[in-house]
Order: structure tokens, then C-alpha cells, then sequence
């Protein structure tokens, strides 16, 4: 056994030192300025056109559908929705930062990181209309969404859940020898649960290739940042873990995507998570169910909208002269049509077969549920009229 | 008497209380200038400052081992857990602490003037996460209360007699009956009895029990089997623990028969132990074995929520069932 | 064969299994260098290394979070709760996540291949802290299977199959019999089935039930029984969920008696849901009610502890009370 | 509304900036060196002789107690036992800054705090014994202490519960307007659990006068300190909390009073927690339970024996001349006695009444309760010999 030391490298001293807040500085990493100029000592990722087009009108198209899906809530076509206006930057370019087989875990305000991947606006609607297409099978509220294929985490709506989640996937990852990592999202406000805590810990004492990335967008439903934590954001609780941690403007696509590469870089060189906190807001409501003018003012969200992270990058693209006028067009157009179409189309499917009530609580059906569902569909039989929705399906 | 809806009889019970007793403090995610994501907590840290009602950090563990620790301090914290689905982070804290606190100290400390308050339930479209009913995970925990109301005036009564009551009670108020149950609620202070059922509709050919906002369901269900002759004993048990198995034991002495009605899961669920001791105790009153109209084993589901909800048709089947045995 | 006590046969069995699959990882606080507190992991980090048998930090959600991640990926976590008393900080990763990830996700991801294994039960003068036996809390979440041996060779061999099964099973071993417990295991590869009782002994007048380190008790109470000519069905649950009702209702359905026997406080506890369902799957065949011995509805005490158990005496005489209704 | 923003106090940088362990020192408070001298340039708190004795006694006492008691649990007479060797001063000098008023929350190794605060050796029996006389009326497993007179509270197994819970008392405290702090003690081990960062964050944000006292040291059972955390120990935590942490040594006493001296000013000036991480050594077996030679070296522990906190304050004691041979020797003599006889007594005292084993599960004693009560007394009476230690008491 060898000798250990838990005192090898503190040091004495000898009158009283109150470790304060402020005595790190952690400033946060700009590349554009507000007006998506790029900051004069500041250098710009490579890379390539392709890419940059393919953040830019991801972060469009999320704009696009948030817009759409919060109207169609309002129409009750849906149910729920969340949108993410205002932080398309942090989730986009993040996402452009990684290869296609890292794993994906997220909170649920990062649906332009899975249109990043390639979910398709079908997809998203036979989830969001919980029909017979939803690859959960209409279980769960609209924008849980997961793709296997996608290596994106089907969404769990219990916070903080997903963090030691992450560590543990990319533990696995590890011990199976493959180059991926995890990336991990949560907001500011999922940070206080004890789950963070831990998966945090773990992460840095077993060495677990994660990032963990926080948006902290300043608020968790209607509670300020300032009523979350007293300390410097998340960002300074990386110390506490021995995690490597990198502050970034979240709504600078730029800085997004320089920070997240290097974070999985440090990940996968190292064997080790990588803490990331994305300065960002919400500018929208925190749901459908919300209604920010009971907490917060209109100025300040004012303030936030002019520091809107598409404009910014736009003019990024623009002056790199890869801002393409007809596609960019045709992209939105495009977009808003199929949005539409896919609308129409996803309400009309039917949600699944009462089977599936029953179906993925165990690998196979155990007797108790066998049971159930058979009671289920002869009382379903008898009164179809008052189970519209399954009462053809049952024979 | 003043018409309320279920939200507003919660508000009224808080305001009464806070100005009641200044050592009561209402804290949770969202609850201070909000007014909690219901609104259940609407103008109270307006009327009473920032320290008696405030916001806590977004960590149900933490909340109730805040409030675990207010409450042996001997202040009377009402904390609530923005959604039953979300008060699994605080299972330790609850069962392993707050229900174990008077007894491992031998009655030196208590928990006693803490009451959580937490809404729960389906039938609102929120699938897994927004929709469970937990009263079955906490009632195996000897040293807690808990209490469901199932309207208004219930409510405020029950709510009042929770926070006064010097045991730790968790309070879990039917969501999908917050705007949807309004009747009138006296404007002055009254409590309602804890550990006492409510005998709601007498009838002598079965008794139906449920709680919270089942009791609607089963209403319903005891309207059709009325149309065809048969009369129910409608019981609401408003208390899961202590519950009050000898007036439902009383009522089965003279029906013969017992439904029980509710939204969780089958197993394990509460309804296991009303059958349990209702067979042993009315035996050779039996007429039929007991009936149990539940949720079914699977997690709360979205687009198949009409089919497994324990619903009026379902239970009006099994009346009929249990009355033809 | 070869003579083992419990632990044996479970190191016996992890061994086994880290063997034939690399993919199982064994992890929880102090199980690595250390083999656990009750050295159940001895020497598997010797022999797999520190990638496969590893400590954690001290943190139970931590623990499970982890297992549920890593179970998704791919491997087969064999994941332990050092003292069941102290599974409630994970409740929510099993309840909510475990249990839920595979219906959540239409069946596209799961934590089926996630064992749990913690000791659990009294008798060893723990008190409160050390001594509870949770089944029942985790009884009501459909997704988990739970299963709990009684001997060393169950303990192999449905150890082996819990770890092979595809859904999480919470294996809860009944440290009580961790080292009183010995008998001939067989060296070789093999499994029991879950959901599956075991007939322990075959009689006529009353059907026992129990499980893990209460079958010893329930035997003996059977033979004191006996001794007074009364015949006992002996039946070991094994699973608790899902449960072998179709075993136990057949075995009632001959005997017309069911006395269930558990550790954890009556209330809400497993008994409450075989009480409800064997009254309603035998009702006519039952000639008196179905009888629950149990510990009180009290935390677990520590100088009372002999008074709490529902021991053999306890047993033996509701044994009686049940064939005079 | 006032507008928020929570960006007010962050920095802008240009280039990726990762904030690593090591960036931040956290010196450990020391005032007396190894051998027990003054350190130079280090200041002795004011303290006066009675306390600088009572302090001393303490240790000793303590250290008997844990003697005796693990030789009683190798014979037999106790069930367990949990020592603290090697902590003493840790626990006792904490103890000993505070005023009676302060509330006390401890995990379970904090014997000295309770001893200091004049818990009798008969009471410390009465609990290890679980008679009668039992505060907690036998219910609890040996070291399980509590006592509302002497504001300690009762001692829960389960780790880090006390975190969170100790956030609430004081902040009762401070609503009632008291001059009193709750101090709350756990080992570096419990701080992995997720109500070790809800505790912190809260006590932060909420502002409760509570101090946070970490015993690091340098195991969780068998766990060592580098396999439960990468951090710089538990105390740059503090940062990422906004908590104001002050790290000290441990085995110092003079050193671990005035941290805490500090803090609890700090804490009631300011209404807010403080951090105290206090650098240990558990020179004890975990517990009854356990044997440290399965994982860890005889030399390791023999390099801390070396740095006995008693013998470094005694000779402190001794310099000043405080030191009185022969009252110590009395004290220590007396105490010996005193705790044999308390065994003899204590052991020979009967447990509660069964009614004890339903009282206080609830304020009164409900219906099913009662039901079972009186059926367990019916069967205790007909089989009186099985029940030997409640059979006589049952009429
Ligand atoms: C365990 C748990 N508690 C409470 C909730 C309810 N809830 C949903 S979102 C939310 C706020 C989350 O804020 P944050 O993590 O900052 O993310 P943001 O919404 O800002 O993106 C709350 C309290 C929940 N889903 N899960
Ligand atoms: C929630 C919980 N998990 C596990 C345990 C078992 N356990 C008791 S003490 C201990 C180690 C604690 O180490 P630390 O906090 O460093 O305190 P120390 O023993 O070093 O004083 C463990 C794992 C427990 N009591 N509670
Ligand atoms: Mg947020
Ligand atoms: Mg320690």
C-alpha cells in the first residue's frame, strides 16, 4: 500500500486568510463583438464555409420553429412547448463543435443541437403530436425529444438528472476505447440539485471524457440567478471539483464554438470532464405555461434582445462574404413551409395501439400487464365512443 | 362564505396562518414574488416580507432539509415541492429525516410543525413527469401524515389542521382541480379533522372509496349505478396515514362490498393496504372481493392518458362486477 | 459444490460474471481495494482491475445517476447501495430515471442491463439506520424488477440472472444471513428464474409466505406448527416484483389460508399488496382472512428490536389464531 | 422591477482562458508548530487558563472515553463504538469558540464537541448502553448522542443530512433574533453527497449564520480523500458557493480556535455561512467495525501519530505554565474511574417500557399503533421468556 498524503500540497500560513468570492476572476471568452465584428486581438476558429452556413440556418430554423410551435400551442394544436430564443448561439455552435458519435444528454432547451445533428422537422412534429411516429410512442410531453441513431438522449423532465447520467455514459465510452465523449446540457437553475453536485465529483474523481455545459441564462422559471447561487455563476465551482472549466459569451457563436472544441480536445486527450458555462438569456418565456412579465421587466429583456446571438454571427458570415442571400432565403421559405406541412401532416396520425400502454415497462410484457391491457381493451370494446382515440385499434 | 377555487382556498389558508403565527414560513422553488408556478403562494412575501416567503434554489432535497431543520428549530415552515414527480430528491430527507426525527431523539427534537405541500396528480396531459400520485411511496413511512383534499372548502380546512397539527404532514393538492373545483369556503379560520374519512353519499349496497380528485370520478361511477337501483356508501379518506380504517370498516359491515379508486399504479399502491385490512377486519361481511379500480402498472402515459386513467366507467364496471360476483 | 455463505456465493457469482462478460463494472463506496464493508467484492479489482471494480465517492444519487448512464451506453453496471437505509438519496434516479428510461424512450435506450445489489434487514442490533427493509417503496415503480434470496445458492444463482436480465433489478441481500447463512453451492455457471417463487415445503392447512432471511423464521414457525399437526405450505417469494401470484394463488386456492410474513412495518408494506391480490383471486376458496405478520409501524428500534420482529413465535401464533376463525 | 443582469460583474477575455486546479492557494492556518511552540510570526488567540484547561481536559478525556469504550465493544458490552483519535482537537477547540447558545450539529465522530459542552459520563453510557436512561429511549445504535439542554442535536446516520437541516436551523435562528450560529460538522466524505451543495448554496443565497466545520481527514472508511474528490480538498468548494472558507490545521488547537472564533464572528456579523475546512487525520479504525489494515500502512498512520494533537497543545499548556501535573493527573484518574463505574451502572439498567416502542412515532399514539401495541403485549405476556428484557414490565 502506498503511503498517502492528503496535506502534500497545501501550504501554511500563519494568520487567518478568508477565502473570498472574487478572488478568481473568470472572465468569459469573446471572439465577436456585439455587433459580430471580430474583436481585434481575438482569432476566429477555423472553419470552413460549409459549416458556418450550417450553424448559421440551424440557429435560423430553430428561431423559425420555436416561433411556429409557440403559435400553434396558442392555436391548441399542442399542448406544450419551450422555446429557446435568445440562446440558439450556445446550443448551435456547441454542437457544430463535436463529432456526430458523441453522446448528446440534454435539459430540453436545446433542440437546435438535435436539428444541428439532423432531426428532421417531421420528427420533431410526431413527437411534439405524440402520434403513432413519436419514436417514444406518444409517452412523454411534447419536446422530450431522442434519436438513438442521433446519439441524443431521449429527454427526462426531472433536472439534473441527466448530469451523472453523463458521467457514467462517458465512462463507458472510455472503457470501451471509442474517441467520443458526452456533452451534458443544463441550466443555471439544474446546477443547485445534488445531482450536479455528483455527477460533477465523479466525473473528475474516475475521469469521465464529459462536458458539461452549462447555459446559464439567468433565470430557472421565475427565479434570478441572483436567488440561485451567490457565488460566480457556475462557472467558479469547477475549483471546487478540480474540473477544467472555460467561461464563454454564450451568444457568440464564435467563442461557443472555440471553447467547446477545446473542452472535448481536453476530454478526450486527458480522460477528464471539461466544465463550459455559456453566458446567455432567455429571452423567451421560460414555457407556454409562463409568463415572464410576473418577474421580470421589459427593459431588461430589451437590454438582451439587442445582444441577439443570429444578428451577431450574421454579420460575421456577411463580412466573410459566405452569407448567401437566395439560399439563405430559400433555407427560410423552405423551412417555414415544411414546418407547416409537417404540422398538418403529424396531427393527423394516430397515436399508437393501446398496446403500447403496456409495451417497454419491462423487455417483454410480465403477467400483471398481460393482464391489465387484456381487462383494458375488453372495457375499451365496450365503450368505444368514450376512447376515440384507441377504440378502432382494438379488435 | 366566499366562492373560491382550490388555489384560492390554499391562498386564503396561508394568508389566515401567516397572520395567525409570525413563526410561519413558506419557502419552495418559485414561491416568493412569483407566487409559485400555480400561484398558490400569490402576495404572501408581498404581504409579508422576503423572509417569511421567499424562493429557494432548485433543489428539492434541499428544501426539505432546510425545512426539516427550520422546523426543529421550532419556526413552522410550509414548503412546497413544485410537483409531486419532483419530490424523489427529497425521499431521503423525508423518510430518513423528517419522519424519524421525533422518534431517534427519543421526542427531544421534532419535525412536527412542518408541512410540505406538493400538487399532484394526472388528467392534465403532463405524461410521466407532470402526473404522478406518490401518496403510496410515503404511507410505508411511519411518522408522517398525509392529506389530500378533495375540493375548496376541504382544502382550506384540511390545510389549516395540517400546519397546526404537530406532526409533519405532507399535503398533496389535486392539480387538475385547482381552477376546476370552485364551491363556497367560509372566510374565517376552521379546521377539519386529520386521520378522520368523510362520508360523502350514504348507501347500503357497496362503498366506493377514494381521495383527491378521484372522488369526482367515483361520484360519477355511484350516479350510474343509482340510475340502475344500486346504492353506494361514497367515502372520501382524505387521509392516507394515519387513515381511518374503522369508518370505511364500518361502512363495509353494512354494504358487504368495497371498490377503492385511485390514479397511481396497482402495485403497491394504497389501495393494497385498504384491501389488506378491510379483509381482515370485515371478513364474514364480505360479500365480493374487494375491488381495486387503479392506474395501471406503467408509468403515467401521455396520448394513452384517457385509457389508463382509473376513470367513472371503469369503476361503474366494477360495481356492477362486484355486485354480480 | 462447495460449501459458501452468502458472500461467498455472491463474490463467487461476480466473479463469475466479470469473467464471461467484460462488460460488467462493479462500483459503490468502498467496494474496490477494499471489497466492500462486508467484503462482497473482495479481490475483484485484483483480478479486473480499477477500470472494473472501482470505489465512488460517497453519494448514492451520484452512484445510481452514474449506473443509469452507464447501463444506457452499454455495460452491465452491478452498482452497491452499502446499507439499504441509505438507497433513499438515489430514489429519484431509480424511480423516476431507472425504471422509466425504457418506456420513456419508446424502448430506444434502457438501463436494462443495471443491477443493484444492497443489504438489507434487521437482526444485527443496527437500530434504525441499519437495519430497514425497503422492498415495498420500490414495489410500486413499474419498469423494476426486485429480487431477494434467501440462501447462498439462491443467492448465486439468481444474482447470475438479475445481472443477465434485461431490466434493472434492485437485488437486496438479507445481511443477516451474509455469513450465518452456509450451504453447498455449485461452482459451475447457473440461474434461477426471476418472477418465479420457490414451493419450500409442501402441506395442506395454510399457505406461509415470505422472503429472504424471514423464510428461516416461517420455517420454523411451520414446524412448530406441525408439531401440532398442522400442514404448512412453505413458499419462498423470491421476486417481489413482478411476483409469482399465479404460485402463491394456487397454493391458497389448496390450503384456504395465506399468512405473509415481512420485516419492514406493516403499513403499505409488500403483504398490503399479496393480502389484495390473493383476497381477490381467491376469494372463495378463503376459509379465514389472510393474516399479516410484520414489523410495527414504528421506525426500526434498537432495544425493542427482539419486540418489533415478527419472529417465530409471532408466526406460530397467527398460524393458530388463522386455522381457529 | 429592477433590472438584473447577471453578467454585471464578469469579465471579457479573447482567447481561451481554462481556469485549472492550483489557481487558487488555500493556505491552512497553523499557530503552533509540531512540537507545540509559538510559530514566529503567529499570533496565540486570547483565551484564558480555565478554557485553555478545560480544552486540554477535554482531549484527554475524550481519548480515554475512546479507549475504554473500544475495549468494552471487544468485550462485549457495547455493540460499537466510534472513536476519533487523532481529531481531538479539531472537535474540541471548534467546540470551545462557540457560545452554549450556538446549536451543534455533528455527524458522529464530534464526541469532544458534546463532552465540552458538559455531557456527563453517565450520559455518554446511558446512550451506548440504550437503557432506560437513554435520551433517546434505546432506539438509537451506540454514539448516537443528542441533548436539547446542551443544544446538540440528536445524531442521525445518515450522512450529510445534517448539511441542509443545519442551513434551516440558523436560519431560524437569525429569524428569531438570536445572537446564536448553528456550527455543523461533517467528514470530507459526506461532502460528495448531493445535501452537502444544497446545504451550502442555501445557507449562501438564504443567508443563514451557520459555520460549515469539514473534518477532512483523509478517509472515508476506506475510501482515502484522492479517490472521493479531485479538488483541493473541501474548502476551494467554498469558492464556487460564495462561501467565505477558511482552511486550518486540523490537529492545532490554538489554530482551530481562532479560525472558528473568526468564522463565528464572521457568520453573526454578516449573517451568512462560513467554511471551515480542518485538515485531520483519523488515526481510529473507522469504526468497531473495521480494520484499517486492509487499507492503509502502518507507516502512514505512524507518520501522523507523530502529530498528536494533544501532546502539541499540552506542551503549549505547559509553556505558559498552565499546566497543573496534578490536577491533570486527578482528572485523568477520576475520569478512568468515573467510566468504569459508569459501565457497571449503566449496563445494569433496564430498557424502556414497550410502550417506548410506539411513543413518539407520532405526537400521540394513533389508533393502529395502539392496536399493535396491545397485541404484542398480549403475546409478550404469554411467551414472557422470549422477551426477557420487556416481559416483566408487561402486566
Ligand atoms: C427535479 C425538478 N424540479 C423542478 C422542476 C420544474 N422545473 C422545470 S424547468 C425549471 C427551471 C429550470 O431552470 P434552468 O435549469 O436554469 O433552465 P432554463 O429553463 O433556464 O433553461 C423548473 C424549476 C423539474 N422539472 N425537475
Ligand atoms: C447516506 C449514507 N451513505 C453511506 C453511509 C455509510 N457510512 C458511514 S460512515 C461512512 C464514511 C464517512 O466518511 P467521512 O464523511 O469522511 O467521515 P469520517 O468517518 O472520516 O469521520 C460511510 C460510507 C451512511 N452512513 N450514510
Ligand atoms: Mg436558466
Ligand atoms: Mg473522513
Amino acid at each position: 500500500m502506498n503511503d498517502r498524503n492528503h496535506l502534500s500540497n497545501v501550504h501554511v500560513t500563519h494568520s487567518v486568510n478568508v477565502i473570498e468570492n472574487g478572488i478568481v476572476d473568470i472572465p468569459m471568452l469573446q471572439i465577436l463583438d456585439n455587433e459580430g465584428a471580430l474583436i481585434a486581438d481575438a482569432n476566429a476558429p477555423e472553419i470552413d464555409k460549409e459549416k458556418t452556413q450550417k450553424i448559421l440556418y440551424t440557429m435560423e430554423y430553430i428561431r423559425l420553429l420555436d416561433e411556429r410551435m409557440v403559435a400553434a400551442q396558442r392555436q391548441g394544436r399542442i399542448s406544450f412547448y419551450l422555446a429557446c430564443t435568445g440562446e440558439e448561439a450556445a446550443t448551435t455552435a456547441s454542437a457544430a463543435a463535436l463529432s456526430d458519435d458523441d453522446m448528446i444528454m440534454s435539459q430540453y432547451r436545446e433542440q437546435a443541437a438535435l436539428a444541428y445533428r439532423g432531426y428532421s422537422t417531421e420528427q420533431f412534429m410526431n413527437q411534439m403530436f405524440s402520434n403513432r411516429l413519436d419514436p417514444n410512442k406518444g409517452r412523454q410531453m411534447p419536446i422530450h425529444y431522442g434519436d438513438k441513431k442521433l446519439n441524443f438522449m431521449t429527454i427526462s423532465s426531472p433536472l439534473g438528472t441527466q448530469i451523472p447520467q453523463a458521467s457514467g455514459y462517458a465512462y463507458g465510452q472510455k472503457l470501451q476505447g471509442t474517441d467520443a465523449v458526452t456533452i451534458c446540457y443544463f441550466g443555471e437553475g439544474a446546477a443547485s440539485e445534488g445531482d450536479f453536485h455528483a455527477g460533477l465529483n465523479m466525473a473528475a474523481v474516475l475521469k469521465c471524457p464529459v462536458i458539461f455545459f452549462c447555459r446559464n441564462n439567468g433565470y430557472a422559471i421565475s427565479t434570478p440567478a441572483d436567488e440561485q447561487f451567490a457565488g460566480d455563476g457556475i462557472a467558479s465551482r469547477g475549483i471546487g471539483y478540480g474540473v477544467k472549466t472555460i467561461r464563454v459569451d454564450g451568444n457568440d457563436a464564435l467563442a461557443v464554438y472555440t471553447a467547446t472544441q477545446k473542452a472535448r480536445e481536453i476530454a478526450l486527450a486527458e480522460n477528464c470532464p471539461v466544465l463550459i458555462e455559456a453566458m446567455t438569456y432567455r429571452l423567451a418565456a421560460h414555457s407556454t405555461s409562463d409568463d415572464p412579465t410576473g418577474y421580470r421587466s421589459k427593459e431588461e429583456e430589451a437590454k438582451w434582445r439587442e445582444r441577439d446571438p443570429i444578428n451577431r454571427f450574421k454579420r460575421w458570415v456577411m463580412d466573410k462574404g459566405w452569407f448567401d442571400e437566395q439560399a439563405h432565403e430559400a433555407m427560410l421559405s423552405e423551412s417555414r413551409q415544411a414546418i407547416l406541412a409537417a404540422v398538418k401532416t403529424a396531427e393527423k396520425v394516430d397515436v399508437c395501439d393501446i398496446d403500447d400502454l403496456v409495451n417497454d415497462v419491462y423487455d417483454t410484457v410480465p403477467w400483471h400487464l398481460q393482464e391489465q391491457i387484456t381487462e383494458l381493451k375488453a372495457h375499451i370494446k365496450k365503450y368505444p365512443d368514450a376512447y376515440p382515440k384507441t377504440a378502432k385499434g382494438v379488435k | 362564505m366566499k366562492k373560491m377555487n382550490l388555489l384560492q382556498a390554499i391562498n386564503d389558508a396561508l394568508i389566515l396562518e401567516m397572520r395567525r403565527n409570525e413563526k410561519v414560513v413558506v419557502f419552495g422553488e418559485d414561491v416568493g414574488h412569483f407566487g409559485g408556478v400555480f400561484r398558490a403562494t400569490s402576495h404572501l412575501q408581498e404581504h409579508f416580507g422576503r423572509e417569511r416567503c421567499f424562493n429557494t434554489p432548485l433543489t428539492e432535497q434541499g428544501i426539505i432539509g432546510f425545512a426539516n431543520g427550520l422546523a426543529s428549530q421550532g419556526s413552522y415552515p410550509v414548503a412546497e415541492i413544485q410537483f409531486a414527480d419532483y419530490i424523489f430528491p427529497a425521499f431521503d430527507q423525508i423518510v430518513n429525516e423528517t419522519a424519524k426525527f421525533r422518534y431517534r431523539s427519543g421526542g427531544q427534537f421534532t419535525c412536527g410543525s412542518l408541512t410540505i405541500r406538493t400538487p399532484y396528480g394526472g388528467g392534465i396531459a403532463g405524461g410521466l413527469y407532470h402526473s404522478q400520485s406518490p401518496e403510496a411511496y410515503f404511507a410505508h413511512t411511519p411518522g408522517m401524515k398525509i392529506v389530500i383534499p378533495r375540493n375548496p372548502y376541504q382544502a382550506k380546512g384540511l390545510l389549516l389542521a395540517s400546519i397546526r397539527d404537530d406532526n409533519p404532514v405532507l399535503f398533496m393538492e389535486p392539480k387538475r382541480l385547482y381552477r376546476a373545483s370552485v364551491c363556497e369556503v367560509p372566510e374565517e379560520d376552521y379546521t377539519l379533522p386529520l386521520g378522520k374519512a368523510d362520508i360523502v353519499t350514504e348507501g347500503s349496497d357497496i362503498t366506493l372509496l377514494a381521495w383527491g380528485a378521484q372522488m369526482e370520478v367515483i361520484e360519477k361511477a355511484a350516479q350510474m349505478a343509482n340510475d340502475d337501483g344500486v346504492s353506494c356508501d361514497v367515502i372520501d379518506l382524505r387521509s392516507i396515514l394515519p387513515w381511518d380504517a374503522e369508518c370505511v370498516a364500518q361502512s363495509v359491515r353494512k354494504t358487504g362490498r368495497l371498490l377503492i379508486n385511485h390514479e397511481a399504479p396497482m402495485t403497491g399502491g394504497f389501495a393494497s393496504e385498504i384491501a389488506a385490512t378491510i379483509q381482515d377486519k370485515c371478513f364474514l361481511h364480505l360479500e365480493a372481493p374487494i375491488a381495486r379500480v387503479c392506474g395501471l402498472d406503467t408509468p403515467y402515459p401521455l396520448a394513452h392518458e384517457k385509457e389508463y386513467m382509473p376513470d367513472h366507467l371503469k369503476t361503474y364496471e366494477a360495481i356492477k362486477r362486484t355486485l354480480d360476483y
